[in-house]
């Protein structure tokens, strides 16, 4: 039973690591599509492990098949709305930070 | 401390309240007023939902080992209140459409000289 | 731990209400207030309201926030200035707040078992409900059983609110010329929606029967379908959503809904109990509470789904309409 | 284990902090959408935990509910954005 309850803290503390780190990425990226990539990237990556963390604690019955629920719906959902939004804001005519600044586009293209 | 801990609940909803109030007066689009007014429905929701709550308490669904529950009466209330709410703000955005439609604008600065218009 | 929660929890909720005040955008200022909703609902949560997260997160965060975006659509983006002063809403705002804080001093303390509210109706309904309707949802059985006749009128009013809007808009009917609306570019949302919207109307049925047991019940199950064919109607376009369910089927689903509810108070009138009493329903009292409350939460659903999406396909036709012109 | 429930919500508290702070300082739209939609996402995770730590995961429809509604409130925004106006 122990041994359960180490590897569910292990996957919920490697969760939470994740969390944090796409948390200081939405924060501290200068431009809009570096903070969807971290967002995005670490948003799936967090869910998995802490509902995956949560699972093991449950004893198989119907939280499992929620908890299972909402893993399969998030990683369903969540990259879409992410690729939606940065589609749309493509579409929208949003640049990326190296279309904005000209100068530095020549070392980009030698 | 604790005299912080007791009331902050009614604090914070007294905030919201003024703060729904602040937004409907001195708001100049009409759908902002709606907001404003939601958010002040919301925190009158939250008054009646943090009196019903008891600390050590748990949800009022009957589950085994569980002594004391948390007060159900305001939650019954305000399940009927948050719907009969939607009812009304979707009724109130269906005028704000028609004013548009009608005045053009829905900025409330601009309706005075528009009343001769239709 | 839950206090302390509890404090964070509102003053996010504060400082959402704070920055809502200041924005111009209108887009922004429906999407905070989308967030404010959540994070209501994730108080009610923390406040042990189970069934009251459940209806906000719903019913606040989702459809309303579809509603003003849908109005957004329409009457545009930015907020002119205001031309007048603010100081005399301020000075209005702060001696009404200052007076309801006064007032709070003497409210009891919040959380405290022992504080009147606790004392006088609410220990009847949280020992005599379990027994007499037999549900373990306390909140679904004085909704549905005690307070019926409530509920009953509440649905009228939701049925009333389609009344009226289809008063002040009307739903476009559906032309030859109709452009295909909809993410059409967006072919990720296509196959993604085609695969969640089973889904989650799987979910809102879930929801609508599992409403005795856990938190649930017609009210969520309706809001959650409609969201459901929402969805379908945002990523798919309206022609294609009406050809799915029609605003005129859904007319008569409303008021079917709302009749389901009325006869089985009838019903039990004509089996000799008073309007609504569920006892009669069938020959051992409990049983017949079990009949009545699945059937009007039956009823409660048909007509806040029919509602819902009704209302916003009115919305959704007056945004095309104003684009075909 | 119930130590380690109560490490994972305050951490959730604190990314949903930032995803609130990014929502409220966003120079564009996008990136306003962007908070809104990690806000929800990591409300639907600290639902599930705070249920396991009050030893109620009755609480799970919950955050189904919260999964379902943050992808529509996303879809809806973007698709209403597209009829109103050019990005400013």
């Amino acid at each position: 039973m122990l041994f359960l309850d180490i590897v569910s803290s292990i996957l919920l503390l490697a969760g939470i690591f994740f969390g944090l780190s796409g948390a200081v990425g939405l924060f501290r990226f200068p431009d809009f599509f570096t903070r969807v990539h971290a967002a995005s990237v670490t948003d799936s990556i967090a869910a998995i492990l802490i509902i995956g963390g949560l699972l093991l604690q449950t004893s198989f019955d119907l939280n499992t098949a929620k908890l299972v629920f909402i893993l399969l719906f998030l990683m369903v959902t969540s990259p879409t709305a992410s690729h939606a939004l940065a589609k749309s804001a493509r579409h929208g005519g949003l640049l990326t930070l190296a279309e904005t600044r000209p100068e530095d586009k020549q070392e980009h293209t030698q | 401390m604790n005299f912080i801990l007791d009331y902050y609940n009614y604090w914070v909803v007294v905030f919201l309240m003024m703060a729904g109030f602040y937004i409907v007066i001195s708001a100049n689009n009409l759908v902002k007023k709606i907001v404003g007014l939601n958010v002040f429905q919301t925190s009158v929701f939250m008054l009646y939902i943090s009196m019903g709550k008891v600390t050590g308490g748990t949800a009022p669904i009957v589950a085994e080992g569980v002594t004391q529950y948390s007060n159900p009466l305001p939650h019954v209330l305000i399940l009927t209140a948050i719907v009969v709410g939607v009812a009304t703000t979707a009724v109130g955005l269906a005028l704000i459409v028609r004013i548009k439609r009608a005045y053009g604008t829905v900025e409330e600065n601009e309706f005075e000289n528009k009343d001769d218009a239709i | 731990m839950a206090e302390f929660i509890d404090l964070v929890l509102l003053a996010m909720l504060a400082l959402t209400a704070l920055r809502i005040i200041f924005l111009k955008d209108l887009f922004a200022v429906v999407m905070l207030f989308g967030i404010y909703s959540f994070l209501s609902a994730l108080i009610f949560v923390n406040l042990d309201a189970v069934d009251v997260a459940f209806t906000e997160a719903s019913v606040g965060a989702g459809i309303s926030t579809v509603l003003m975006l849908g109005t957004l659509a329409l009457t545009g983006r930015k907020e002119k200035p205001s031309t007048h002063s603010t100081l005399l809403p301020l000075f209005v705002v702060l001696v009404t707040g200052a007076a309801l804080i006064y007032g709070t001093l003497d409210m009891p303390p919040f959380g405290d078992p022992d504080n009147p509210v606790h004392q006088h109706v609410a220990p009847r309904y949280i020992e005599e409900s379990p027994k007499e309707v037999g549900l373990p949802n306390m909140v679904t059985s004085v909704l549905a059983s005690y307070r019926g006749f409530d509920t009953l009128g509440e649905t009228v009013v939701v049925f009333s609110a389609l009344i009226g809007v289809f008063s002040l808009l009307g739903v476009r009917r559906k032309q030859k010329k109709d452009l295909d609306s909809g993410l059409e570019s967006h072919r990720v949302l296509h196959v993604v929606a085609k695969v969640i919207i089973p889904l989650v109307i799987l979910f809102a049925l879930y929801v609508q029967f599992h409403g005795d047991f856990g938190p649930g019940g017609g009210f969520q199950a309706g809001v959650i379908a409609a969201a459901a064919f929402i969805l379908y109607a945002l990523v798919f376009g309206l022609p294609k959503a009406f050809a799915v369910v029609g605003p005129k089927f859904l007319q008569w689903m409303a008021a079917f809904g709302v009749l389901l509810y009325a006869s089985v108070g009838l019903y039990s009138m004509y089996k000799g109990g008073h309007f609504l009493d569920y006892n009669q329903l069938a020959a051992d009292p409990v049983a017949g509470q079990h009949y009545g409350i699945i059937i009007i939460e039956l009823g409660v659903g048909f007509t806040v789904f029919a509602v819902m999406l009704n209302i916003f396909y009115a919305f959704g036709s007056q945004a095309e309409r104003s684009n075909v012109q | 284990m119930t130590g380690i429930l109560a490490a994972v919500c305050i951490a959730i508290l604190v990314v949903m902090a930032i995803a609130l702070a990014r929502a409220f300082k966003a120079p564009t739209v996008y990136d306003r959408i962007l908070g809104v939609n990690m806000f929800g996402t990591k409300t639907v995770l600290f639902i599930a935990v705070i249920g396991f730590l009050m030893g109620r995961p009755d609480f799970l429809d919950i955050a189904i509910v919260y999964a379902l509604i943050n992808f529509i409130g996303m879809v809806a925004v973007l698709r209403f954005f597209e009829y109103t106006s050019p990005i400013e």
